[in-house]
Parts: C-alpha cells; structure tokens; sequence
C-alpha cells in the first residue's frame, strides 16, 4: 500500500514553476495542432459514408459529419488550425500591445495620448463587428485572420503591459539604468521585459483564450479557415444542425473547446492564486 | 487565575502552510505574561515573529497561519478556544490594536469618526452621542488638532502621526483593558515620532491600561515599557525588565541589538569645509527644482528645491538631513541628473554639469553614482548578481568574460559578500546583502562621489551598523566621497563629516557632524536633534520640556518668502521672520545657518536680546 | 451569408405557336392556373376563409424592399405577390396564364397590344389604368431605379398608352416569349408615379399593414381582390430567420406556420415530428464555371477532364442529401419540356478526367476554385470537387469567398469560380443572356457562332417540333462545348404545420411560385405536428 | 460635484471626442476597402457595368471619397446623419427603433445579470479557493468557451422545441402583459445573461479579493466588527470603483457584440442592422451604428471612472 504510493509520488511531475505548467501545457497542445493531422485516418474533404452524422462506429470511430466525413479527421485538422490561428494572432497582438505599453512609458506624452485614444477606438468597436469589417475588405485568407485577431486584442495586451511597464520604470533598477546612461532599448529588452514576464504569461493565455472564442464566434458570420480544412469554432457551426440529433459533430468538437481554454485558463488562474 | 496577570502565554506555536502542502514554524515556544497596568514591548527584527504573536493576543492569525500549540490567555478569556462570535466580542472591547501603517488601516472609503466610534457601536458599548462625545475627548488626550471637528475628515486629508494617534484613539474608544501596538511610530519622522509617543504614553498612564507594544527600536522602548521580551526567528532570546535588558543584556543577540543602537560617532576628525574650489569634488549653487508654471522669471512657480546650496569635499561625507517631504530625494535625483533643475549650478569636479543624464559625458556619469534607497527595487530582479555588476563594468570599463568576472569578484570581496553570490538572483538575498550588491555595483564604475539615498533605512539595525561601518571603510581605503541622505542622525554621526539639514525644499543649515548637539544651530535642526530618541529611561519627559510650541506639523510651502520654519518655529519673530529673503550667517568654523535670528540668539536658544550677525547676506 | 436570391423571373416558355393561336384569338382563358399535385397527398377539403399565419423566410436585411425593380430575394418575391400583381402569372409548369391583362396579342411578335382587366383597383382604391402599367414597365430601363431586371426591360423599346386600358409594347425584335417575360414578379404593375416604396400600393391579395426591412412584412386580407374568393387568410406575417436552426426551432415550436428553405438534414427531423414538407422541383442549379477566355480553361481538355471529375451522384446524395436531380451540362432540368432527354449523362469517371487533365498539361498548376456562400451549396461542391481532384493528381486550392461582394468581385472575374443561377422565364432567354457569345452573363466566355445562328433560327421557326430539335441541339452544343459544369438541380425543400392546406409543389420557384400566399388556407381541425 | 470631477469629466470627454474620431476615419476608410459598394449590392448578380454606373451616379457614389467623407462629417455636425442608401430613409428613422430594442434587451439582461454577478462574485471572493469557487471558476470559464451561438442554439432547442416553455423567437410585438413580457425576454436574456455574467463573476470576483486583502479589512476584523458589516461598511465602498469598471467593460458589449443573440432570437437590435449594412454597403448605416457603440463604450468606461473617483473622498474631494 505505501509501496504503492510511494511510487505514485514518484511517478508524479516534479514540482513545476507556474510558467513551466502554463508552458507546458501550452506546448501539449502547439504539438498536438502540429503533428495530430499525421495520425489522420482519412483527408478533411473526403467523404466516406452516405450517412450524415452517423454515430460513433468501428469504421470511424467519431462519427461523421454533416457531408459524411470523417469527425475525428477533422477535429484533428480543427485543432491545428484553431491553434495556430490563436497562436500567431496573439503573438501579434501581444507583441505589438507589449512593444507600444512599453514604448509609450518612455515617449513624450502626447505620443501616449495618441496610442490610447487609437486602442479606446479598437476597443468600442464589437469585435465580432470589427472582425467582419476587417475580414470583407481584405478577404478571409490565413493571414487576414490572424492579422485581424491580432489587431482586435492589441488594446488589451496594450493596457496590461503598459501598467505592469509603468510600475517596473519606477523601479529603481531603472533609474540607476537611465543614469548610468543605458539606450532605451536596453532599458526596454534588458530592464524592463524581463521582469514582466510572470503576469505577460497570464495576459498572454487570456489573449490566446479570447483570439480561441472569437474565432468560434466568427465561424457565426460564415468566416474562418478555408475549406475543406476548418477550426473549431467552424466545426460546431457547420454541424449544428446534427444538435437535433445528437450527434457528436457538434458536441466533441465543443467539448475539445472547453478543454483548450478551461485547461488553459484553470493553469494561468493557479498562477496568479499561488 | 490570577487578575495580575493580565496576559499570560504559555508554548505558543504558531505555523505557516506553505503552497505544497508542508508547514513553516513561524512562532515556537513562545510564553510571556503581562501584569495589569503594565507595558511589555516585544523587540525584533522584521522576520522575528513580534506582529504574530501581537496578533495572536486577540485571537487572530493571518491566512495560511495558525496556532498549533499553546496557550493564550488574556483578562481571564482562553483565546484559543474562543468561537468566532465570542471573538467577535471580545476584540475591541477587550483588547485592542493599533496598527502599524495607519495610513493603510485606515477605511480610505469611511470618515475617520465613522471608524473611531465603530467599536463602540458594533460592541454596543454606547450611544452614538456618548460615542462621539468620547472620541472627542480622546481627541483632545491625543493632543489631535481642532477635535471637534478634525473627526469628519477622510484618511487621505490628515497626516502619518494624526492618524496614527487617530488610531489610537480608535483603540482606546471602548475603554478596553489591553492595547496591543505594533510599531506605530515606526513609519513617521522624527519629529513627529516623539509627540504621537507622548501623547500615546500620557493617555495610557491614565487609564491604567495594560499593554503590548511591538517595535525594533530600543530608545522607544527604554521610553514607553517597563518589560520587554526580545525575540529572534519566533523565539523569546530574552525577557526581563526594560532597564535590566538595556542596560545589562544576557543574551548575545540582545547584546548585538543594543550596541546598533549605539553606534559610536566616528573616530576619525571631520574634514573642514574646503574653501578653495579644487577641494571640493561637488558644488550646487542656487539650484531651483520645481514645477508647475513659469514666473515671470522663467522658474517654477512650485518648488521642491529652492535656492539650494551646498559643496562636498574631496574624500569626504556630506550628510542629508531632513523630514519626509522636504526635498531630499529630489537632491539626491537632481544631482545624478534624473530630474532636471531650473536655474543654479552644479560642478562637478571643476566642470559644471548638464542639467539632464542624456547631455552628461559617459566619463562624469562614471565618476557620479548613486546608491538608491530601497535595496529590494534597486536590484534587478531578473538579473543575476553577477550581471548586474558586469553590466557596469562593461559599460564603463569594456571588460567582457573572465576579466569582468574577476573584477566582479574582487569587488564582492570589497563589500564583504562570498562569491556564490554571483550565480544569485536577488530575490535569493537577504536585504543587507542587496544593499552591499547595490554598493558593489556603485564601486564597479570607481566612481568619485556616491549618492546614498536613504540607504539604510529599510534595513534592521544591526545590518545597517554594518552598512555604516562598510561605508567608511571604503571612504577610508578608495578615498571616494558620499553625499549621505538619511533621516537617521545616528547614523549622520557615525559617518559624517559635514551635515546639511534641509526644511521644505531649503538649506537652512550647513555645519560640522560632530557639533549637532551643541553650539549654535538653526532652530529646525536643534528641533530634529532633539527629536532622536536616547536609549534611556526619561528621555522622552526631559525631551517634551524642551519643547515650547506644537507647530503645524506639516510644512507648508511658503510662496511669500519668509522663512519655511516660520509656523513651527519657537524663536520666531513675527512681523520680521514671515517676510524677506532669510539672511545666511557663516560661522568660523565655516558653518552656515539661514536665520533671522543672531548666532548668539541660536547658540542659546531662549537667549535675551537678539544681536547683530557677525556676517550677514541677502541670500 | 445570405443564400436563397430568388430566379430572376420564373416563366416556363410559352410556345410560341400557342402563343400566336392565343393572340390570334384574343383569347386568353381567365381561370386561376390548375394545380396538378397537391400537396403530400392530403385530400383537400373544401378551403376555409380566416385565420392567420405566420411564415419565416431565408432571410431579412435592410435590403429587404417593397419596390419590384429591386426584388432580389426570394423573401421579396413573395412579399411581390402578396401586395402586387403583374400583367401575367405563371402557373405550376411555368406557362403563362393572363392575370391584370385580359388580353395580350400580337401579329409580328414584336408589336404587343395588352388589353388590362377591368375593374381592378389598387388598394388605395384607384382604379389600374394603361398609364400605371406604362409607369411601372417602364421605370425599370431608368438606371436611377436600380432595376435588377434593367437589362431584360431594355429588350421593350417602347411601351405606350393607347387607350385608357390599352398598352403598346414594341420589342426590339419579335420575341414570342414576351408574356413569359412579363410573368417576372419584378414586373409587377404599381401606381402611376409611385416613388415611395415604405408601403406598398399595389392590387396584389393584401394590403400591407407593417413593413419594416430586415423585420417584418404584414398583410391583410384585400377585401376588392380581383381574383376572389382569394386569398383566404385573414391576415400574414412574414418575417425572414436566417439562421437554419432558428428558422426550423420557430416551426417546431409552433411560432410559425410555414418556413422556407428547409436544410435537407432537417427534413428527417420534421418529419418525424409531424410536419409537412413540400418539394418543389426549381430549375436552380450550382455550377463550375471555367472561363475559356484565360488560364487552364483555354485547354478544352482541361474543361472536359473537370467534368468528367463531378461525382454527380455524390454531390446529390451527400451535399443535397437526395433532395436533387442530376446535372448534365446543360442548364435545362430534367422536368423540362425542352429537356433533352435522349444525351447521355456524363459519369463521373476519374481515369478519363485523367486522361484529359493530363493532356491539358494543367496537372502540375493548382488552379483555385473559387467559391462562396452566396451561390448556393458551392463549398460543400467545392470540397467533393477538390477531393476528386486531389484522387486524379490535381491540386485545386479551394478559395471561398465572403457571400456579400461575390457577385460583383468573383463571380465570372476568376478562370475558374462558382455561380448560381435561376431559370429564366424562357429558354430563349436562357440561352441568350447565358450562353451566346457576348452575352452579358455568359459565364464561361463560351463563343460558338453556330449557337448563335441557332438561337435567331429558333426565334424565327414556327414549327414546334423543329424548335425543340433546334433546343436539342443547343443543349447538346452546351454539353460538349461550353466551360459549365453544372452537378446537380436543386430541389426546393419548405416546410409547414400540418394545419396549412392548399400548397402544392410548382416549378416556377419554392412555395408555389413564391404565390402560396393566395392559395393556402387555415384548416383548424388538423394538428398533429409535435 | 467639484472642480476636480468636472475636470475629469471633461478631459474625458475631450478624450472620447478624440477615440470616437479616429474610429469615425478609420471605419470609413475600412468601408470604402470593402470590395463593391451599395450599387453592386443593390444589383446583385444582374449588375452590368453600365447599369452599376448609373446607380451608382444616382446615389452619388462616384463623388470622391473625402467629399462624401466630409459630406457626412457637415451632416453629423448639424445632428443630421444622412439617409440610408439602400432604402432612401433618414438613418436616424431606421436606427431608432432598432437602438430601442437594443437597449431594451441591453437593459433586461443587466438587470438581471449585474445583481446575480455581483452576488456570485462576491460569493466567490468571500469563500476563496473553496468548492464553491473552484466550481464557479470552472462553470463560468464554461460558459465563456462555448461559442455563443452553440448555447443560445441548445437552449432555444430545448425550451422552446421539447419542451415548449418559451416562444423560440423574441417578438416584442407579442408582449400585451408582464408574463408575456418574461416570456419573450426568458431566451434571449438568460443566454446573453449567462455569457456576460460569466465575465463579470470573474472581475469582479479579482476585484473584491483585491480589496479583502487591504490591510484596512484585517483591521476591521480586529475590531471585533460583525462579518456583514464588514462585507457592507468596508469591503462594498473601496469595491465600488473597480467593479463598477469590471461592469462598465462587461456591459458595453451589450449593445452591438450580440449579432449572434440577436439572429438566433431573430430579434431586430443594432448589431443585426450593422451586419446587414456591411452586407449591403450601406455606408451611413455602418457609420451610425459604430458611432453608436463607440459612444456606448466611451460613455460607460467614463461613467465607471466618474463613479470609482465619486465612491472614494478623496475623489469627492470630501
């Protein structure tokens, strides 16, 4: 009996710090959108079975959907492409919110007022509204769809880094920087990112979190990644009418939803609670 | 059970949980007792465990802490067994607190009386009316300004010692029979610290009022405790009376306490003020800092710094001094060029200084650093120690790889620290070998003159003595000079050879270190002096005769001209100290005070006629 | 988005002998059309007059309009023929039946003199007159109005009052098709002069009550209506539910009577429940357009290996789930009188398509297929088409394009995209608007001058078995010539509360021609739907 | 009121004209990308080049695009916001009753989702870390990631189809009485009730931990004050500003983020007339309804900041 547990506990993962957990399941799930459609039984355009939203079966395990496809193919396909769309679109959007916070602590004041009034202005705007704006003047290829989830969560990603970077250049280290006559872009890469690292992380997922439900959202107004292929949030919508079935088309790739972001965010929220 | 003892502990151990699951003892074995009437201080460094067991009296433990074993017993109620509601009403009837930092215990949302009569009320102990008619008559024994009315304020509109005593008051309003505080001067000035432990000592007197007080500093104690325990990692060191523990301390810890209080002022003479240009490393002349708008001259019309003058030798200390708010930070950032200055001069070395860092030559930033204030910002956080000091040693030295290690070694071995440190990030440290990082990498530009802005004020005694000592040390083997910015003035004795004191943004007075006490001064600065608590019992009594007039306690800018100290001043003369530029006298030894009044006015203060000054000029 | 664009008129042709013995005659019979079929089966008692009902169209949008020249939506064309009438209705079969004009004659089928009906008022009670219908024929050659059908008015060069119920229409050449033409919903008779189109003032079978675009259109019974003892109903709602769930949740939970535009995946469901569903065989169809001007589809073998790539059967029984008929090439569908019936059906056959693909030389380049929500059912074609594709060696990035824009910025601008297109009211219009070399919606760029002969000699010939040889030909010369795949012909799926009577199935578009309204009655005693 | 807060107020209206500018320029420049314009639309499928031409002179959109930009602008300043170009109809005739309907459902849901929020968020604060909050976390964060659609789908499905309960479709002309009243707005408000809670649980659930963890409420403890009037007399006047804020974010998305509620519900607000005016490239609709939301957005994130400096003295300047 302790024997046994004894080797549970051996067997659990060793401690992580927050950041290695938020990493780590972060990469589970980048590993899963990169190599998962290589274990795919059937392409995401073929049709294999005249019976739409069959039920789970031995021939296909998931089911298939509302053309006859094969479900669990193209969930596979749904998380890449979920993925890599939440995962390129917040690294714009974190990227260009992180540099501008940052850049606007040390330009002139009115620079900030400019930047402020432009992020207010993104975000009065719906972003489901934005999107669609955005998506029919410039079409829904991969590039406009990230571009679009990255400039709609900028302001937010914006906010945060400017008030973590606004308390970091009161730290003193800075001063003792700026006197020493240190550029301002090592202040910025060297000085101040480093040290707001721990709550980015958490700004981050919850942008990556927001980018996943939108895109789902999106998948309303008919937008999203070309097809055959498809994404989550345009798997559910295209099979919603298999609901009145009960059919898993709808319910597994909204289940895989559920698990990407609760999972995400339950790992960020033990972050910030410890 | 005996009444007499009105606190009694027996075994107290307290523990902490830690996120995974495992337990930190964080009180152990701890027992005291407390007679009724009395007034027992618990001593410790931050980490001792005092304000947990303060707590830990009225049957509160901090979330993730709890009472693992022991006993409590207070006025005759077992507080561990205590239910929740019994608790309820037992504290702040029974037994109550004052907080540390009144400035955050303090509801910002509700006005101060809604908060000081609320133990009353939610304790049913009175009605409103008597509850009011009480916190006024508090008011007044606290020796709080316009008590009447002082009471529909709001937290933010009063000051560190008001609502310190405010506090106080709040703990006193249901007549309980304990008061427990903790450090309740610890965050206020001098000047203000005296007056709340007066006006504390005084109310307590009269009511016969059992007590606790939580604090680090021995002087306080020797004034307001007739026992004290002494602690150290959560454990009891010592205990005994105040005047045995002072003045004959056991313990070897207790022994090391007592001797940081004491630090020696220093051996070595002070160096004069230097006369000819060349011997002095730093000079400020009318420097103006400010904001706001422009006057008609081009200057700021509000004013942090004004007309501020001062010169540091070569190889010397020029010490700081002064309340919070008065502008000593500012000087310390305007110097390094972190806040540019309006109008004056600043030399540095022969060469007059750009006003902002970004125009200064990388040669007289290297000669100029500055060692900030508080060791846990200072440090970057996600730099390991190693980095932080190669970083300047390859900004102004170029050194890269072995070299900079190497030097970065032998710097470490300059403050005293072990190598290992290196590999460590500084959240690793303990706070006085941040302080000695901080200084470390100072050193590494082999600078000429160092800012030390407060640097020993965040830290226990003990390591700040130590700070000191490394101080001088250093002064003495690199020949470097300090500008020394502190509120501390032991700690100005102990390293300084001038001392300036500055007041609402002006230099009232530039004089020798070692003739604070005695001689003539500014009226300011023999208010400051006086101030500084003694390690003896009485201090406070003989200290409170010497004061005449309780001055507006919060300096107002004056516009007008005049003099700044004009309202708290006790030799002020009306009709002449309230208008006009303020006349600089210098003395022979080179000491310069800006009064109205004659040196021989303020060599003895209370003096008879005022006389003409010996050189006198419109500054 | 928005699917479901309603035909761009529906009349089946009239032949143009019938049509010249009619004129001839002056006769023009003015019973309300027969309906063959009735609806699934029910044995219809006697129609009951009252009640209300409620109906939910495809959609609703601030585009929604009550101006004819700009109905574009099938929601529109219904809304046409509950507040207006045109000059000719068409029946169940598409041949034109007169409606406000009695008579419609013509000796060289150019000149065409309408006599109007009389005694039929508006519903703001002014009597229809020759100016209203000159007004209202003619408003849709001013481009200001922004007629959907401006440039098959333009085909009337001159329309004319020449008494107060006598009209003059003279075409640019004869065109026995003419009353075909003048059975387009858009061509419905206003009042003289009408430039406000909020309400609507018409002498269709009810007044409108509430129109607000994009919510909801109201009627109530026309007590003058000229066609009495229609329409039965006491009053309609109509409101326009885009979402397919929402739409088919609204009539399973009773909130409304009639939904149009089933998805074929529901139609299990709603039977199951109860409820009644009605096919209407349209002449609709989604198709591969390769433009033979530019990129691959200059190669013939290109074009007729991506026909053979259309796995017909597939794309009806997995992407219209059997609600269906298969394509042939041709835009004619199979119930057509033209049909051509008699050419083979071209197989999905993948080694051919090989075959020809390679021989093309196109293998190697990935040709986009473009494709959008707006041409009805073209994704999930695009998907079989690209899986066949990928089968054959053939990489055709799929491009699919959002529904609003498409027609003006994709549609017949890619070398290869999808369209959607509605029956014309005849063939001969078919034909020329769609196929004939230069013609304006000629999707494929296809240019065949013998066509071209073709059709002027069809318009000319008077022999009707002539004419459908001459039909036969043309259909055949589509088949093998044109850059059209066209997969399948749309079946039109609508569902309805067993409560309603009186719908039967028409080819002239979903919902008996978009003219139920007229027809269905309330029968209380019926229930049963879950 | 003081100087202070009228400052405030007004260099935040100062800011908000400058937001609302930038998002005025920046939508018409987005319009005028959009591939075709009302013209296009308005033909559809039949459009020939020439009759596009026409239309397209007939509406005046071959004017240059800063002329009509500036014709809009001198419009707006007179109040007027120009006519739709697809129905010819003053805009502001079209929006009104949409606006209205918007904001009714905008209202319902708030009064029904700010009390529950601020009661479970509160809870959830209170009893940190216990099984109640981690199930909230998990239920809300739930709710959060299931797409909107899906929810709103599943229950018109099963209350309106199996079991009847409620109308599947949100009329309002059907409202005659209270009960119907409940009935018509039981779907929709439940939905988008569920979705804005969820988020606002959270905030507020951070922002009131922020203020458990003041220093100020240890002290009350210590007073011996009853946990009620800790939670009314402390905790509630520090929490006012950050939650009020946590609100304001939450609710300004009640307005236009409810495209997918309000075309499930088939129900006729403003997010569902900017959907179609983007459909149709009706520009002056487009225009209207996202100044309408900017103002909505600027309005209520100011008033949350107006009403966090009014909760605290210092702010009152008491």
């Amino acid at each position: 009996m302790s024997g046994m547990t004894t080797g549970f506990r051996a067997l659990r993962l060793p401690s992580l710090t927050p950041a290695q957990r938020v990493m780590g399941l972060f990469g589970f799930w980048l590993v899963l959108a990169v190599c998962g459609p290589f274990f795919a039984p059937y392409a995401p355009g073929q049709i294999i079975d005249t019976e739409v939203f069959a039920p789970l079966s031995h021939r296909h395990w998931l089911g298939t959907d509302y053309l006859g496809r094969d479900l669990g193919s193209r969930l596979l396909y749904a998380v890449r492409y979920t993925v890599l769309i939440c995962t390129l679109s917040t690294a714009f959007s974190c990227g260009c919110g992180i540099l501008l916070g940052i850049a606007t602590t040390a330009t002139p004041a009115w620079m900030e007022q400019v930047a402020g009034r432009l992020m207010d202005g993104i975000l009065s705007i719906p972003s489901l509204l934005c999107a669609l704006l955005v998506i029919a003047a410039f079409g829904d290829s991969l590039l406009a769809l990230v571009l679009t989830l990255g400039v709609i969560y900028t302001p937010g990603a914006y906010r945060t880094s400017r008030a973590l970077a606004l308390r970091i250049a009161r730290m003193d280290y800075i001063t003792v920087a700026v006197a020493r006559g240190e550029g301002a872009l090592f202040i910025i890469w060297r000085e101040i990112l480093p040290n707001m690292r721990g709550p980015l992380l958490a700004d981050v997922g919850l942008r990556f979190i927001y980018a996943v439900l939108l895109l789902s959202n999106l998948s309303f107004l008919g937008l999203g990644v070309q097809p055959p292929l498809v994404d989550l949030g345009s798997l559910v919508r295209e099979n919603v009418l298999g609901l009145v079935y009960g059919s898993g088309a709808v319910i597994l790739p909204t289940i895989v939803i559920g698990v990407l972001t609760v999972g995400i965010n339950l790992v960020l929220d033990g972050t910030s609670r410890r | 059970m005996s009444r007499a003892h009105m606190i009694s502990v027996r075994n107290l151990d307290i523990v902490g949980h830690r996120p995974d699951g495992g337990t930190v003892p964080i009180v152990r074995d701890v027992s005291l007792e407390v007679r009724e009437g009395q007034m027992l201080a618990l001593i410790g460094e931050s980490g001792s465990g005092k304000t947990t067991i303060a707590l830990s009296l009225l049957g509160h433990v901090r979330p993730g802490c709890a009472i693992s074993g022991g006993q409590i017993t207070v006025a005759g109620h077992d507080v561990t067994s205590m239910t929740r509601h019994e608790l309820r009403g037992f504290r702040g009837r029974t037994i109550s607190y004052v907080a540390q930092n009144a400035g955050t215990a303090f509801n910002p949302a509700l006005s101060i009386a809604q908060q000081v009569i609320e133990p009353a009320r939610v304790h049913w102990a009175m009605t409103r009316q008597q509850a009011e008619r009480k916190m006024i008559e508090l008011f007044r024994a606290l020796a709080l300004p316009e008590p009447e009315t002082i009471g529909a304020r709001y937290p933010y509109q009063l000051s560190g010692g008001q609502l310190q005593r405010l506090m106080a008051a709040m703990a006193l309003i249901t007549d309980p029979e304990i008061v427990v505080f903790d450090e309740p001067t610890t965050a206020l000035d001098v000047t203000t610290q005296i007056e709340v432990l007066a006006a504390f000592r005084a109310v307590l007197a009269d009511r016969g009022i059992t007590g606790v007080y939580v604090t680090h500093d021995l002087a306080i104690v020797a004034q307001i405790a007739d026992h004290a325990v002494v602690l150290r990692h959560g454990q009891v060191r010592e205990s005994g009376t105040v005047a045995r523990i002072l003045g004959n301390p056991q313990d070897e810890y207790t022994r090391e306490l007592v001797a940081a209080c004491r630090i020696p002022p220093r051996a070595t003479p002070c160096a004069p003020m230097a006369s000819a240009r060349e011997d002095r490393v730093l000079d400020l002349s009318d420097v103006i800092v400010g904001y706001g708008n422009r006057t008609a001259e081009g200057l700021p019309e509000r004013r942090i710094l004004d007309h501020v003058s001062l010169s540091v030798p070569r190889g010397s200390t020029l010490g700081i001094i002064g309340e919070s708010g008065c502008g000593k930070s500012t000087l310390a950032r305007t110097i390094s060029g972190l806040q540019p200055w309006a109008a004056g001069q600043v030399v540095f070395r022969g060469e007059a200084l750009a006003p902002a860092v970004a125009d200064r030559t990388r040669e007289q930033r290297r000669r100029l650093q500055i060692v900030a204030q508080n060791a846990d910002l200072v440090l970057n956080p996600a730099w390991r120690i190693g980095a932080t000091i190669e970083r300047v040693l390859t900004f102004f030295h170029g050194m890269k790889g072995a070299e900079a290690r190497a030097e970065a070694m032998r710097l470490l071995d300059m403050v005293r620290l072990p190598h290992a440190l290196l590999e460590r990030y500084p959240a690793e440290l303990s706070g006085g070998q941040k302080q000695r990082v901080n200084f470390a990498r100072a050193l590494a530009a082999r600078p000429d003159l160092v800012l030390c802005d407060e640097i020993t004020a965040a830290l226990d005694p003990v390591v700040a003595a130590a700070i000191l000592e490394l101080m001088a040390e250093l002064q003495e083997t690199l020949g470097i000079s300090y500008i020394f910015i502190t509120h501390d003035l032991h700690a100005v004795r102990a390293v300084c050879d001038q001392v300036a004191v500055l007041y609402a943004g002006h230099v009232v007075e530039q004089c020798d270190s070692q003739s604070l006490t005695a001689g003539a001064h500014h009226p300011y600065t023999r208010l400051l002096v006086s101030s500084v608590p003694e390690m003896r019992a009485g201090w406070l009594a003989d200290a409170m005769a010497l004061r005449h007039a309780e001055g507006a306690p919060a300096a107002q800018r004056r516009a007008d001209g005049g003099c700044q100290f004009f309202s708290r001043c006790d030799m002020r003369m009306p009709g002449q100290c309230d208008r006009g530029p303020v006349p600089v006298h210098t003395l022979p030894d080179g000491a310069r005070i800006a009064c109205y009044r004659s040196c021989a006015d303020l060599a003895f203060p209370g003096g008879v006629a005022p006389a003409a000054p010996l050189h006198s000029y419109e500054s | 988005m928005r699917g479901g664009r309603a035909p761009y008129g529906k009349a089946g042709a009239l032949g143009r002998r019938q049509a010249l013995r009619l004129a001839g005659a002056g006769l023009f019979a003015a019973t309300l059309p027969a309906r063959a079929v009735r609806a699934a089966g029910a044995q219809d008692p006697q129609p009951r007059r009252g009640g209300h009902l409620n109906f939910a169209g495809l959609a609703a949008s601030t585009a929604d309009t009550l101006d004819p020249a700009r109905f574009a939506l099938a929601t529109d064309y219904i809304r046409g023929h509950m507040f207006y009438d045109g000059l000719v209705m068409l029946d169940a079969e598409m041949m034109p039946h007169p409606a406000l004009a009695e008579r419609l004659e013509s000796d060289d089928l150019q000149t065409w003199h309408i006599t109007l009906r009389r005694g039929v008022t508006f519903h703001d009670g002014a009597a229809l007159t020759a100016a209203d219908v000159v007004y209202s024929l003619a408003r849709h050659k001013d481009p200001a109005v922004g007629s959907q059908q401006r440039v098959i008015a333009q085909e009337m060069a001159d329309i004319q009052a020449v008494g107060p119920l006598d009209v003059r229409v003279t075409l640019r050449g004869p065109n026995a098709d003419f009353p075909s033409m003048l059975g387009i919903v858009s061509f419905s008779i206003v009042r003289n002069g009408t430039t406000d189109f909020s309400q609507a003032n018409g002498t269709g079978p009810y007044t409108c009550t509430e129109f607000t675009p994009g919510v909801r259109t109201s009627g109530q019974r026309n007590p003058d209506y000229w066609r009495s003892p229609a329409p039965w109903l006491d009053s309609v709602d109509m409101i326009g539910i885009s979402d397919d769930m929402s739409r088919h949740n609204a009539l399973l939970s009773h909130d409304v009577d009639i939904i149009a535009s089933v998805n074929p995946r529901l139609v299990r469901l709603l039977r199951t429940r109860g409820f009644g569903i009605m096919e209407s065989p349209v002449g609709t169809y989604t198709d591969l357009a390769i433009r033979l001007d530019e990129g691959p589809g200059r190669s013939q073998d290109f074009v007729t290996g991506m026909k053979y790539l259309f796995n017909r059967e597939q794309v009806r029984d997995s992407v219209f789930l059997g609600f269906a008929r298969m394509g042939n090439d041709q835009p004619i569908p199979p119930e057509h009188r033209y049909f051509a019936a008699d050419l083979p059906q071209r197989p999905f056959d993948p080694d051919r398509a090989r075959f020809y693909l390679r021989r093309s030389g196109m293998m190697e380049t990935g040709v986009p297929l473009v494709c959008s929500p707006a041409a009805l059912a073209s994704v999930d074609i695009a998907v079989v088409l690209q899986y066949a594709a990928q089968q054959v060696g053939l990489s055709l990035p799929i491009r699919r394009m959002p529904a609003d824009g498409y027609w003006t910025e994709y549609w017949m601008k890619t070398p290869m995209g999808f369209g959607n297109t509605n029956p014309r009211p005849s063939l001969d219009m078919t034909f020329a608007l769609n196929f004939a070399s230069g013609a304006p919606w000629n999707e494929s760029r296809w240019r065949d001058p013998r066509f071209d002969q073709l059709l002027l000699a069809a318009r000319a010939q008077r022999d009707e078995a002539v004419r459908r040889q001459i039909y036969h030909d043309m259909q055949v010369m589509i088949h093998e010539g044109a850059g059209i795949c066209l997969p399948a012909f749309t079946t039109s799926l609508d569902a309805f509360n067993p409560r309603v009577r009186g719908l039967a199935p028409s080819q002239a578009g979903q919902l008996m021609g978009f003219d139920f309204l007229s027809h269905v009655w309330l029968d209380d005693a019926a229930g049963g739907a879950a | 009121m003081n100087a202070r807060l009228a400052r405030l107020v007004l260099r935040r209206i100062g800011a908000a004209l400058c937001s609302l500018l930038f998002v005025v320029v920046a939508i018409f420049a987005l319009t005028a990308a959009l591939p075709g314009d009302v013209a296009d639309m308005l033909l559809g499928q039949n459009a020939t080049p020439d009759a596009t031409q026409a239309l397209r002179h007939a509406l005046h959109l071959d004017q240059p695009l800063w002329l009509r930009f500036m014709h809009w602008c001198g419009g707006m300043l007179h109040g007027n916001a120009g006519n739709s170009l697809l129905t010819g109809r003053p805009v502001s005739e079209m929006l009104a009753p949409r606006l209205y309907n918007s904001l009714l459902l905008a209202g319902a849901t708030t009064l029904v989702a700010v009390p529950l929020a601020l009661v479970l968020g509160l809870a959830c604060a209170t009893w940190r870390d216990s099984v109640f909050d981690r199930v909230m976390t998990v239920l809300t964060l739930g709710i959060v990631s299931v797409p909107a659609f899906l929810i709103a789908t599943v229950s018109v499905f099963v209350f309106a189809v199996q079991f009847r309960v409620v109308p599947a479709l949100s009329d309002i002309r059907s409202i005659h009485s209270v009960g119907q009243f409940f009935l018509t707005f039981a779907m929709p408000v439940a939905t988008l009730a569920s979705i804005t809670m969820a988020q606002m649980i959270r905030m507020i659930r951070a922002c009131m931990i922020d203020v458990f963890s003041a220093p100020y409420m240890e002290m009350a403890v210590i007073k011996g004050v009853p946990p009620v009037r800790i939670m009314l007399h402390h905790a509630l006047p520090n929490a006012i500003g950050p939650v009020a804020n946590a609100i304001a974010l939450s609710l300004s998305s009640l307005l236009g983020g409810v495209v997918v509620i309000e075309t499930i519900f088939n129900y006729p607000g403003l997010a569902q007339l900017m959907v179609d005016s983007v459909m149709s490239r009706d520009v002056p609709i487009i225009q209207a309804c996202t100044l309408l939301f900017c103002m909505t957005y600027l309005f209520l994130t100011t008033l949350a900041d107006i009403v966090a400096l009014a909760s605290v003295p210092k702010g009152r300047g008491a």
